[in-house]
């Protein structure tokens, strides 16, 4: 089974109104190359599933620029200020998640549970509309997984086969991104041979990735 | 009225005496970043970097910048000897199971109960909350850094008025008028600047303080 | 009566032709680990065990056993090329999240609702169903490998009388004797081996049996 | 902060009466060391928290074996024939827990979540005096979170800080059980210089380590 893909042949895989979920925080760890080949693509109506929407001209940021997107689920949008204004304008709906919950709630799709329970957000406008369960006296809000139709990985070492190692704080979102998808895309930095990366200190096992493109550094 | 520069060291400097030798700390963007800079050489404090890492360091150099380490706020950073990467999920669950001894955050508005908004100002300002109500909520202590007012309104209410960023959560709140415990009873007055009487802080201040009997000047 | 090995034999040869290509699974201790010495050549299947990694590989040679390296009944084995490790949170993630293809187990029972009961028997054996409830529960393919009959007992009831690994969750059973699929009009007999007569099957068997109107030899 | 101590030394945080979660998957990545220095020691009435009971002279099958147990919370008991027969003579009260629903639970406490939603043993014994949640239509069982007094990890290679990096299937619990208990004492096959285990392959980061022991190959 040969993974690796040219951007241009994953790109069949990206369709309007997709729900993506993106690694990267404030844009470390995200696949710029596959970004901009998604603006290129010109795609429409997608959700975003990333930490942040990062920057007007930099990782996901891009994409909401560009006006592809119809949705965002993110912790932050401070750094893009076309984020903020599409907001205020009615143009683009945004769903604020607080940063544990978010990690959270993918793991817990990606993992097969059926939610999260969490004290985070508990007595904040983040509790309206949902479930409060108490466990042993103590409360917590049922928060719900995410799933996506594509995750779009950013991998610092990729083996052949897919296993993932990634950089420093490169790593973030992307290791459980790669569980909650019906694909999973990687960009690889570096594209390595099986066995290059030592078995305990692969991150993301070749079982979750699908297609592998070779990104370079940026 | 003492200069801006002043009352951030004398907040970041008074903050750093919190810490003792191995505990974990995660500092916010802004005010608290600088409690760093101020922390006894004696004392190892290791800070947690929410976008996943442990033992971060200062600014590199100019030239010897990492595109692949930066800390929350997306600034180039170093990592110390010994620090450890991970993913958010771990990073947060290190956060929201108790294992950050503290965390020192800004604050738009504190209150009685120890309740903290920081993070939204409906209609004007909604960057989000980030990883600031895991930390609030996780962490062992939460100390909030932070001018006594803001053009001369009081930021210490006695109750929050804008959107919560965690209930009934801080602990500590440290200006550069004082130092205040958040109590069962209410905000107990522990510490005051040099140079200011206590009547100047409950007039900057509108919710109830009570004066510790052993009320101490700062020490910084 | 055909001979013990001979039965285990068919049983895991039947069931090696289940995989595709790139498949990922999770093959139980006892019978179904003896699946993976017939899987074809051309088809690479990736074995998760559940202790904590991908890439499962034979028994090593005699002295080059790995201290660190066991599978989950203890035993050693080998890793192959591009294996990696995880802990149990994760290896339970990848099963329970649907992340395993199939998995091979051995039961006491099953019946006609695909419920599976292999992990106890009362006041007899109570070995504790280690990893079983979440492989069963999480694998999108749920493979029942076991001898038809036990002593001459049926196996495949109409209702399982033993406590329950998981509820519904059965696909396939292969036996000696057939290849069974778990539907929702109840149990398919779609592959009958060769020698054996329907009737034979059925009286082997509890459960009311839909013989398929294309009924097949088992090919090995 | 030296965390270095001798057996003996850790010897001090084990006590009657204590709630003890030990790594290892029948006994591979378990700390054997401290295990016969707990047997030494003689401490009664424990409660224990692993993957399973081991054998009788091997890992946690040990302090079973010498009647030092008083409870085992465990996915599995079968290759220990004398936890069986302490549970049938009444002499040791076994709760089994489902394999993935034993790491989550462990992990949930450890991360600070009030329970965890899994639809594994719906239908079966398990779900006995639980609390089911239905999220969109679907039924989980609330399992509650686990935590203990002390958390006996193994490390194959600890540097001096406390990081920790395991060797192939010796990982199994040991991660999650560091986060999920007040005192973590780890038990180092070998014990190297900070900086030898690179920052991105750090599997358990010092800061949830308290007391490292030499414990040498076995």
């Amino acid at each position: 089974m040969n993974k690796i893909k040219t951007i241009d042949e994953v790109m069949e895989f990206i369709k309007d109104g997709q729900t993506i979920m993106f690694g990267g925080f404030l844009a470390v760890g995200t696949a710029e190359n596959i970004v901009d080949a998604i603006v290129k693509k010109g795609v429409k109506d997608l959700t975003i599933i990333c930490n942040d929407t990062a920057f007007v001209d930099k990782g996901v940021g891009k994409l909401v620029a560009n006006k592809q997107v119809k949705k965002v689920i993110v912790s932050h949008i401070g750094t893009n200020p076309e984020t903020g204004r599409q907001m205020n304008a009615g143009e683009i709906e945004v769903e604020l998640v607080p940063q544990g919950t978010l990690a959270e709630r993918i793991r817990a799709y990606g993992a097969g549970l059926g939610g999260v329970l969490t004290p985070t957000g508990l007595g904040t406008v983040v509790e309206e509309g949902k479930t409060i369960i108490e466990v042993d006296g103590k409360k917590y809000l049922l928060e719900k997984p995410l799933k996506a139709d594509v995750a779009i990985i950013k991998g610092s070492k990729v083996d052949k086969k897919g296993n993932v190692w990634y950089s420093k704080t490169t790593r973030n979102f992307n290791p459980i991104m790669a569980m909650a998808a019906d694909l999973v895309i990687v960009e690889a930095e570096e594209i390595v041979e099986v066995g290059e990366i030592e078995p305990e200190n692969v991150v993301t096992p070749h079982i979750l990735v699908d297609y592998i493109v070779k990104g370079g550094e940026r | 009225m003492i200069d801006k520069n002043l009352v951030r060291e004398i907040i970041a400097k008074r903050v750093a005496k919190e810490f003792k030798d191995g505990d974990v700390v995660n500092l916010g963007i802004g005010l608290p970043t600088e409690v760093a800079n101020y922390i006894d050489k004696d004392v190892e404090v290791i800070l947690q970097s929410e976008n996943g890492f442990i033992g971060l360091g200062p600014a590199p150099e100019e030239g010897k910048e990492d595109k692949d380490l930066v800390n929350a706020g997306g600034k180039y950073v170093t990592m110390m000897p010994g620090g450890a990467c991970f993913d958010s999920a771990m990073s947060f669950a290190i956060i929201r199971g108790g294992h950050v001894d503290a965390t020192v955050l800004g604050a738009l508005q504190v209150d009685e109960e120890g309740n903290l908004a920081n993070w939204m100002i409906p209609g004007k300002m909604v960057p989000g909350m980030g990883g600031a109500m895991d930390l609030v909520v996780g962490a062992k202590k939460v100390i909030v850094a932070m001018e006594h007012t803001a053009k001369g309104a009081p930021k210490i209410l006695k109750r929050c008025t804008l959107p919560l960023t965690a209930a009934k959560e801080v602990n500590l709140i440290v200006t550069e008028m004082g130092v205040i415990e958040v109590t069962d009873k209410g905000l107990v007055l522990k510490e005051i600047a040099p140079n200011t009487t206590v009547e100047e802080v409950i007039a900057a201040t509108e919710a109830n303080l009570i004066i510790s009997e052993d009320l101490k000047v700062m020490e910084l």
